[in-house]
């Protein structure tokens, strides 16, 4: 039920929190009624928040094709974050209103081909959301390839659902490297470039590309140096936003607002705008 | 809380230092004195914990009387923690009084161990005392008043002191002045002697020159020094990052007018100017004035009591010849005396009337040399007082009580804030007010005058302080 | 053409009475030494002659602090209560011509683009805007160089001051009705009278030192070249990120959303804010405008380049000239606009 | 997650007659946070004790409110059973609903809803609490003891036997204090002298106890453990180690009426003096002021005939700082000045005396060698007037309002000595009320009236009248209620005692508080009577209020067994609730510097990261060992930099949020 204004929230309820890494958790969210709150495509954001204590943007990683539930996986690093990490309590309730931002172009250009993942951190949330609708439209899709690296073992996000799953899709590749050399892990080592380098794309993929901004400035060579062209590759700005309509002037950068024309975009557009992000 | 139909019940906060007054309170339990329930106690280490921000908070949430408790003065826990309090809260009380809050709703006392007897007393009288005065109204933030208590009546504001006309005076020309800032400006850039000039440089209208830094000799030609000259260029040397974009590790000469020498003298004290990497070359003034529309309208008000001719700091000082200070020594503080003259009512009809016109720009922190603070408690929410904007009147007089406060004792009287305020609400009264009392009070103090000289807030003087706080 | 009415300046407060029967009134009031748009009463010291008011329309469509709603606090169960948007009609009178171009700024930014914001919407459909012709345009305005016609303020009714008569003009469907709803205190009168204050107007608009300003080179495709520029180095030097711009400005219009705990629960409103502020772009890892520089750019970058390139070409400056008089160290648009426009074009075609 | 659990206590029926904690329990059940919500009559009890530390561990609590009696009374016990139960002993708030609500407000519903609001805000304060550790530093095995006289050479000695080092410092040239001066001791008459001169020569012979006389304290730093003192030794002019106490010097000295202070003047010493006869170090002083030599140069006669060669003139004061883990203020008594009480004629007849006075004449060295005399004319009184509670229990304003305890048995003892000695001698004694508690003081009292026949009446005097050869006394008889008039020869006022003067500076040097009347405040009167609640700072004999001999003694030996608690432990756990500084925010203006009363703050450049920007700022800095977190610098910084651990600004406008 769409409120008045699209600054009301609507009540939600956390039906689960799942504890992902020592400072990720995923908090699964819910209306009062205990379906979905609204609709949302692939790669668009929700403004959570506990009244007196915050606000804050977050994307959804799970799927358009979950009817049941949204999922939010969030890094405790603010006020909001912090309360929601060491005081929320499964049953408790939270105000979420959206959707916001421009989605991943999933029924266009991503649409019937293949698709490179590249993530960074947390940063496999936004990209979770896309590769889900995808492995549920799979034959919409060519091949699928996921590069996700992050600190350490403990700091994959998933990585139980991506052995579990992600790993036995039929045309998918999975590559996961943590940064530094840890025991039980025999993958391998080393950053999220590098990797890149090491295995070697071929250029026919369309490339979805989320992380820390250093990791995007690395990659983004790496892709240039193998040939991909910038209108291939699409990424999303993290800023700090608060109506999220394009109205409160916050997120805007150059003639965009990166909560309505964004937050996700395609590399060549970055290129239009001033370098402030 | 309150409630209107049965009779009005007070809400008093009282702050009890642990040692004296909290156990004063103990024994008068112990000793099964009574006194009422509408007291409510919360223990601080020592009364000098009691933030004048915990006082207002505590009206703005519908308190209606606040008393701080604390050891008698000589016996405190800490030695000399009572000192401090003293006299904060005698210059609190006091600039509240001047703006028309009813200064029986808040009380000073000093209550030993010992005294159970006296603190039963007291919290009695203060409880009668309150429940006269009736509900707080004054200082107090509507947004707390429980559902469905109708709103005081806001009626319009009254007009209580004819606005002030700026003083008509003769300004001596100070061509000549600039015309030697220029030279020395070129020599010391030229000689390496310093790597930037911070002075003024014409804007595109002769009314309109702006601060500003030159790096290079062939710039200083375009330096300007006149009437027209107002700001206070003392903050731009802050060691701030934040304000003056990249780090800046050369050395700079500044030129300053008397009043902001005494500024510039009181960031020296307070370490936030590197004094090896400044040249001060000390400007005499004949005043300035203000513009409206690029045309002239008048002296600024600082500049029409302006007594300071000296310069407290400075390498170089170029003179003003015969220059002699505007007025007399009583002109600067002639309108607090008549704001003090007026009934308690007026008051606040004059300061509900200036500060409703407060927009919350924040020109006056922002250019006020000591408030200086690299995260002002206002914007950043770590203190719980962040507001950026004035929702209701309540949060118009605590941001400037607060202001007032944080400055008080390190205040220059540069009028500043008067000048810059687009609402032109004369901020410098409430500044100036808390120099009045500090001067009888405690003794005549003039910030920035003198890097040795003990502050009046973070100092006590045995003798003298008593009669202030026995209010 | 609508049919042109007057009213005699003295029984000007007698139609303020009228008004004030069925919605209320805002004017500028003289008080405290300031002028003021503010709610009249009887004893109000109205004053149609000053040239602008301090504060702006802005503050009756997005006002400094607004409610969106409250959520009850039960434990940890949350309960939204909203409350119904504005709908008590008002009145804006005297309002200068490039107050009511700053009024299309907003109504722009917040009313047509999806989705239209509600608090505004309602706020704009309950006022009728009374403009006032600038008789005497000073030095510091240059809403010329934007090419706004003080002459002919638009709104819902036009109004001059001539000799001892305000003459009135509806300009569009809500101006007809309001002024037929007080039309017992009009006469009639003859549009032409007001030909030689408009030709006077005019001439005076254009002779100010700031009605003609290089504005050709911000467009689109000259942005990143302007934001690149390193004029900006030397521009924003004495700025002090205090704000007071974009309180003052009329087409200002970012603001913050935070909240205020009562014992009863929670209200979150909205308020203004500023780009000038450090905390504006704060984030927890981080801050992409990190020093004053960036903050200073983005303010003026946004009204003459962004806005411009969303609004086809409509700027975000009406040229009132506020923040000419109110920065306290006398930075301003013009400046900025002389300096970066003038050499924009000079190597443009170089 | 945020568990808090809230217990409250009925404390018997003190909390529960006036605060229903039924009513406590819903109003904060709802708070967020809340997990366990319980009551219990007596929470401090093991019992009671039982419960929280049962409910910390079954539901892991993050924190707990306990509603019952002040934190000064168990603060500390709750702490510990948190501490035992595994939670940080600073997760522990107390909301004071007894002596701040049941016990002072008689009715139940407003006593119920304060008893809320002061929960809540100990709630509100209890979530945004930080587990806080306190710092070891470490404790110097060394005690100070001020004051010479019974109380500190029992304290000294205890101390001492415990085998730690001791300093006993004594203004006066010898130690003994007032009991020296004493003649007999009530109520077994024992000979004053006779049981204290063996404790002083145990005190003085004491290996472990250095002995300082002549000196005062100047200065105190430092806090518990680590007091650092800085004593003056006044210049005695005698070398104390050469001087064999042989008593030439003092026997030759020429100048011969200066009134010996021991002797409260009643008899004369010279200008090279000791005090009387038994004083231990039995080393004389030079009374500077009256000593020909110092103040013309021109005597010297008691160098010369000093053999060992003991008298140096040119002596100068010396200042001793030592450091010190304990201090023990023993600092006695003196009676009040009786300018004030023209009705008994003091200043006017010599025949109108002290009780203190009459010691003095009945001690066999004293000034009459013990005989019973009139002052005026020598003659042996036919009849001896005791009046009793002069300056004592006084609401006139000119004495002293509590009672001083010890004058009506040393009354009833000087009426048994003169009826002993002279039993011709009728006594009388005008009382308002015999207060004899203590073990066998009511039957000596009463043996003096049965088997001695001294005569009390109960009731005023009004006035004292000097006749010249007798004195006449005018008061009320209030048990035949009629008035009287008596003649009488000598007449002996009971007067008030109070501490001495040197107390109240004293206790500003060790900022240790005290009441009104000058006497040094105890941590609490019934359950901490011999400490300060200046944490190291303990107190002994009548300097902490009016007691016989056998109460200083017992309570000498107490304050000496808290010394020896102390001084055994190696390492003290210091309080943490001490300031600290956000270096973000920090300008490093130097404002709180000067407000800090130890000196615990200094600044220094420290790398500051500003979400991003990485600059080298000079900041604050705070020596945690030296802070005791009084908040003084807290206020004073502007920007909110400076906060409190314990006490934080989001705790007090917390707390102040949720009465409101």
């Amino acid at each position: 039920m769409q409120m008045p204004d699209m600054l009301i929230p609507q009540v939600g309820v956390v039906t689960e929190i799942i504890k992902e890494t020592p400072d990720v958790k995923t908090f699964r969210v819910v209306n009062i009624k205990g379906n979905k709150a609204f609709d949302h495509m692939p790669g668009q954001c929700a403004m959570l928040s506990i009244p007196g204590v915050g606000e804050a943007m977050f994307s959804i990683s799970t799927s358009p094709t979950n009817t049941k539930y949204m999922d939010f996986s969030i890094k405790r690093v603010g006020v909001l974050t912090e309360y929601m990490h060491d005081k929320m309590k499964e049953g408790d309730h939270i105000t979420i209103r959206g959707p916001y931002g421009k989605p991943f172009p999933v029924d266009t250009e991503l649409k019937g081909k293949n698709i490179l993942f590249v993530g960074g951190g947390i940063a496999l949330a936004p990209l979770r959301s896309v590769i889900h609708y995808v492995f549920d439209n799979r034959e919409d899709y060519g091949y699928v390839d996921i590069l996700y690296g992050a600190r350490s073992v403990a700091d994959l996000v998933y990585y139980k659902e991506i052995e579990k799953s992600w790993t036995q899709r039929r045309n998918t590749n999975v590559y996961l490297t943590i940064d530094r050399p840890d025991d039980e892990w025999d993958g391998n080592i080393g950053f999220v470039p590098d990797y890149f380098k090491k295995i070697g794309f071929s250029t026919d993929k369309v490339v979805v590309l989320c992380g820390p901004p250093i990791m995007i400035k690395f990659v983004m060579a790496v892709l240039l140096e193998m040939g991909f062209k910038k209108e291939q590759v699409y990424t999303t700005l993290e800023l700090r936003m608060k109506c999220g309509i394009g109205k409160c002037g916050r997120c805007n950068i150059g003639d965009k607002f990166v909560c309505m024309d964004g937050p996700v975009f395609r590399t060549d557009e970055l290129d239009h705008i001033p370098n402030e992000f | 809380m309150l409630d209107q139909e049965k009779t009005f019940e007070p809400l008093i906060v009282a702050f009890c230092c642990n040692w004296c007054s909290y156990a004063g309170a103990d024994l008068a339990g112990t000793s099964r004195l009574s006194y009422p329930p509408n007291v409510k106690i919360i223990k601080v280490p020592c009364s000098c914990r009691v933030d004048p921000i915990f006082m207002l908070r505590a009206f703005g949430k519908g308190a209606d009387g606040v008393i701080v408790c604390g050891c008698h003065p000589g016996d405190c826990h800490y030695s000399t923690g009572n000192y401090f309090t003293r006299r904060r809260f005698a210059l609190l009380f006091s600039l509240l009084d001047f703006m028309g809050i009813e200064k029986e709703r808040m009380r000073l006392e000093w209550v030993s161990a010992a005294e159970s007897a006296k603190f039963a007393r007291v919290m009695n009288e203060f409880t009668e005392e309150v429940t006269k005065l009736g509900p707080n109204r004054r200082l107090m933030d509507i947004r707390n008043l429980p559902e469905g208590y109708e709103e005081l009546g806001r009626g319009p504001h009254r007009e209580v002191l004819d606005a002030q006309a700026p003083h008509a005076r003769n300004i001596p020309s100070v061509v000549k002045i600039e015309e030697q800032m220029k030279a020395r400006a070129t020599k010391l850039l030229a000689d390496g002697v310093v790597d930037r000039v911070l002075a003024w440089k014409a804007g595109d209208h002769e009314t309109m020159p702006e601060p500003a830094f030159f790096d290079h000799p062939s710039q200083i030609e375009n330096m300007v020094y006149n009437k027209y000259c107002a700001h206070n260029l003392s903050k731009y040397l802050m060691v701030a990052p934040w304000l003056g974009g990249k780090l800046f590790d050369g050395s700079t000469l500044i030129f300053l007018k008397p009043c902001d020498s005494y500024s510039f003298n009181q960031l020296i004290k307070e370490n936030l100017i590197n004094l090896e990497k400044t040249h001060i070359i000390g400007i005499g003034c004949g005043g300035t004035v203000q513009v409206e529309d690029l045309e002239e309208v008048g002296m600024w008000e600082k500049c029409g009591v302006c007594t300071k001719i000296h310069h407290p700091v400075g390498d170089e000082i170029i003179e003003l010849e015969n220059n002699s200070p505007r007025l007399d020594k009583n002109a600067r503080f002639a309108t607090v005396e008549a704001i003090e003259a007026l009934s308690a009512d007026d008051r606040f009809a004059f300061w509900q009337s200036q500060l409703s016109k407060c927009i919350r720009c924040n020109a006056c922190r922002n250019t006020c040399p000591v408030c200086n603070c690299k995260r002002c408690v206002f914007s950043n929410n770590k203190y719980d007082m962040a507001s950026k904007v004035n929702a209701t009147e309540f949060e118009e007089q605590l941001f400037h009580i607060v202001r007032a406060f944080h400055v008080a004792g390190r205040c220059s009287d540069c009028g500043e804030c008067s000048r810059v305020c687009p609402q032109d609400i004369p901020l410098h009264l409430l500044n100036r007010k808390i120099i009045k009392d500090i001067n009888e009070f405690y003794g005549e103090y003039q910030a920035g005058q003198d890097i040795a000289a003990p502050e009046p807030l973070t100092s006590f003087d045995l003798n003298n302080d008593g009669q202030a706080g026995k209010n | 053409m609508n049919k042109t009415y007057k009213i005699a300046l003295g029984n000007l407060s007698k139609l303020y009475g009228r008004i004030n029967e069925t919605q209320q009134i805002y004017l500028p009031v003289r008080r405290g030494g300031t002028l003021n748009f503010e709610k009249w009463h009887e004893s109000a010291v109205v004053d149609l002659h000053g040239l602008k008011t301090t504060n702006t329309p802005k503050d009756l469509f997005l006002p400094q602090s607004e409610d969106l709603y409250t959520a009850k606090m039960d434990g940890t169960n949350i309960e939204i209560i909203t409350k119904d948007f504005f709908d008590n009609a008002f009145v804006i009178f005297g309002v200068k011509a490039c107050d009511i171009e700053a009024i299309a700024v907003m109504d722009n930014i917040y009313l047509s683009k999806h989705p239209v914001d509600m608090y505004y919407e309602a706020r704009r459909k309950n006022a009728v805007l009374v403009s006032l012709a600038c008789n005497a345009p000073k030095n510091a305005c240059f809403c010329a160089a934007f090419n706004i016609d003080a002459a002919n303020p638009k709104g819902d009714v036009a109004t001059w001051i001539l000799g001892e008569y305000l003459y009135t003009q509806a300009q569009n469907g809500k101006g007809k009705a309001f002024v037929e709803d007080i039309m017992g205190l009009f006469e009639p009168a003859e549009a032409d009278d007001l030909l030689g204050l408009k030709a006077e107007i005019a001439e005076k608009a254009q002779s100010l030192p700031y009605s003609k300003l290089p504005l050709e080179s911000f467009t689109g495709e000259n942005m990143m070249k302007i934001f690149d520029h390193e004029n900006w180095d030397f521009l924003h030097r004495a700025c002090i990120g205090c704000g007071t711009c974009t309180y003052t400005c009329p087409t200002c219009s970012c603001y913050d959303i935070k909240d205020f705990d009562k014992c009863s629960g929670t209200t979150r409103f909205r308020c203004w804010d500023s780009c000038m502020y450090p905390e504006f772009t704060l984030m927890a890892h981080g801050n992409n405008r990190l020093t004053q520089k960036e903050r200073f750019r983005q303010r003026f970058m946004h009204k003459l380049m962004y806005h411009p390139m969303n609004y086809d070409g409509q700027f975000g400056c009406v040229g009132c000239g506020r923040c000419i008089n109110k920065c306290p160290v006398s930075l301003n648009i013009v400046k900025i606009i002389k300096s970066l426009g003038v050499e924009v074009a000079e190597n443009a075609n170089a | 997650m945020e568990k808090i659990g809230f217990f409250v206590c009925h404390c018997g029926s003190n909390i529960k007659a006036t605060v229903d904690p039924n009513v406590v329990l819903d109003g904060v059940r709802s708070i967020p946070g809340i997990v366990v919500a319980e009551q219990y009559p007596y929470m401090c009890a093991k019992t009671g004790q039982n419960m929280i530390a049962d409910a910390i561990k079954t539901n892991g609590l993050t924190g707990i409110v306990i509603a019952a009696c002040s934190p000064r009374m168990h603060e500390a016990t709750f702490r510990k059973v948190a501490e035992a139960a595994g939670l940080n002993p600073y997760m522990v708030e107390i909301a004071n609903i007894r002596e701040h609500v049941s016990w002072i407000h008689k009715n139940k519903e407003e006593g119920s809803q304060k008893a809320v609001a002061l929960a809540k805000a100990a709630i509100a304060k209890v979530k945004l609490n930080a587990p806080l550790f306190p710092e070891e530093n470490s404790v110097i095995k060394r005690a100070l003891v001020i004051g010479g006289g019974i109380a500190g050479i029992q304290a000294a000695l205890d101390i001492a036997e415990a085998g730690y080092e001791v300093d006993l410092v004594e203004s006066s040239p010898s130690i003994g204090g007032k009991m020296a001066q004493l003649d007999k001791t009530f109520p077994t008459l024992d000979c004053s002298a006779c049981i204290l001169t063996p404790k002083m020569v145990d005190a003085a012979s004491h290996d472990k106890i250095n002995i300082m006389t002549y000196s005062e304290v100047e200065k105190v730093e430092g806090f518990v453990g680590n007091f650092t003192v800085t004593v003056r030794k006044k210049a005695r002019s005698v070398c104390m180690e050469k001087c064999t106490g042989c008593g030439d010097c003092w026997n030759k000295c020429p100048v011969k009426n200066i009134p010996l202070e021991f002797d409260l003047g009643l008899q004369n010493r010279k200008a090279i003096y000791i005090p009387f006869a038994q004083a231990l170090p039995l080393v004389p002083v030079i009374d500077r002021e009256h000593c020909i030599m110092m103040k013309s140069g021109k005597c010297g006669l008691c160098q010369t005939v000093c053999q060992p060669g003991a008298i140096e003139f040119d002596q100068e004061d010396e200042l001793v700082t030592q450091k010190y883990g304990a201090v023990v203020t023993a600092t006695g008594f003196e009676t009040i000045n009786l300018d004030k009480f023209g009705e008994y004629a003091y200043n006017d007849s010599k025949d109108v005396i002290t009780s203190f006075e009459f010691e003095r004449i009945t001690h066999g060295a004293g000034p009459t060698g013990g005989e019973l005399k009139r002052l005026s004319d020598g003659r042996k009184p036919k009849s001896v007037t005791f009046i009793q509670c002069v300056g004592s229990r006084d609401i006139s304003g000119r004495g002293k309002p509590y009672c001083s305890k010890i004058c009506c048995m040393y009354t009833a003892k000087h009426a048994v000595l003169i009826k002993d000695k002279y039993p011709d001698v009728n006594v009388n004694v005008f009382y308002i009320d015999m207060r004899t508690p203590g073990k066998a003081y009511d039957e000596f009292y009463r043996r003096g009236v049965e088997e001695y026949g001294v005569k009390y009446i109960k009731g005023q005097v009004g006035k004292v009248v000097d006749k010249g050869n007798c004195l006449t006394i005018s008061a009320v008889d209030l048990l035949d209620n009629v008035k009287m008039e008596l003649e009488t020869d000598m007449v002996i006022l009971a007067t008030a005692i109070q501490p001495v003067p040197s107390a109240k500076p004293l206790a500003s040097m060790l900022s240790a508080s005290i009441d009104t009347n000058n006497f040094m405040t105890e941590a609490h009167a019934k359950l901490r009577p011999v400490e300060s609640p200046t944490a190291g700072v303990f107190l002994a004999g009548a300097g902490q209020g009016p007691k016989d001999i056998p109460e200083t003694v017992g309570q000498a030996g107490a304050a000496a067994a808290k010394v020896i608690g102390l001084l055994s432990k190696d390492v003290l756990l210091s309080n943490p609730c001490t300031a600290m500084v956000d270096i973000n925010a920090c300008n490093g203006c130097s404002l709180c510097a000067p407000v800090c009363p130890y000196g615990a703050i200094s600044y220094g450049p420290a790398t500051v990261n500003d979400h991003g920007l990485k600059t080298i700022e000079r900041v604050s800095h705070i020596n945690q060992a030296l802070c005791q977190g009084c908040g003084a610098c807290v206020v004073v910084c502007p920007s909110g930099a400076m906060d409190l651990q314990g006490f934080s600004n989001k705790q007090l406008l917390a707390e102040v949020d949720a009465l409101c």
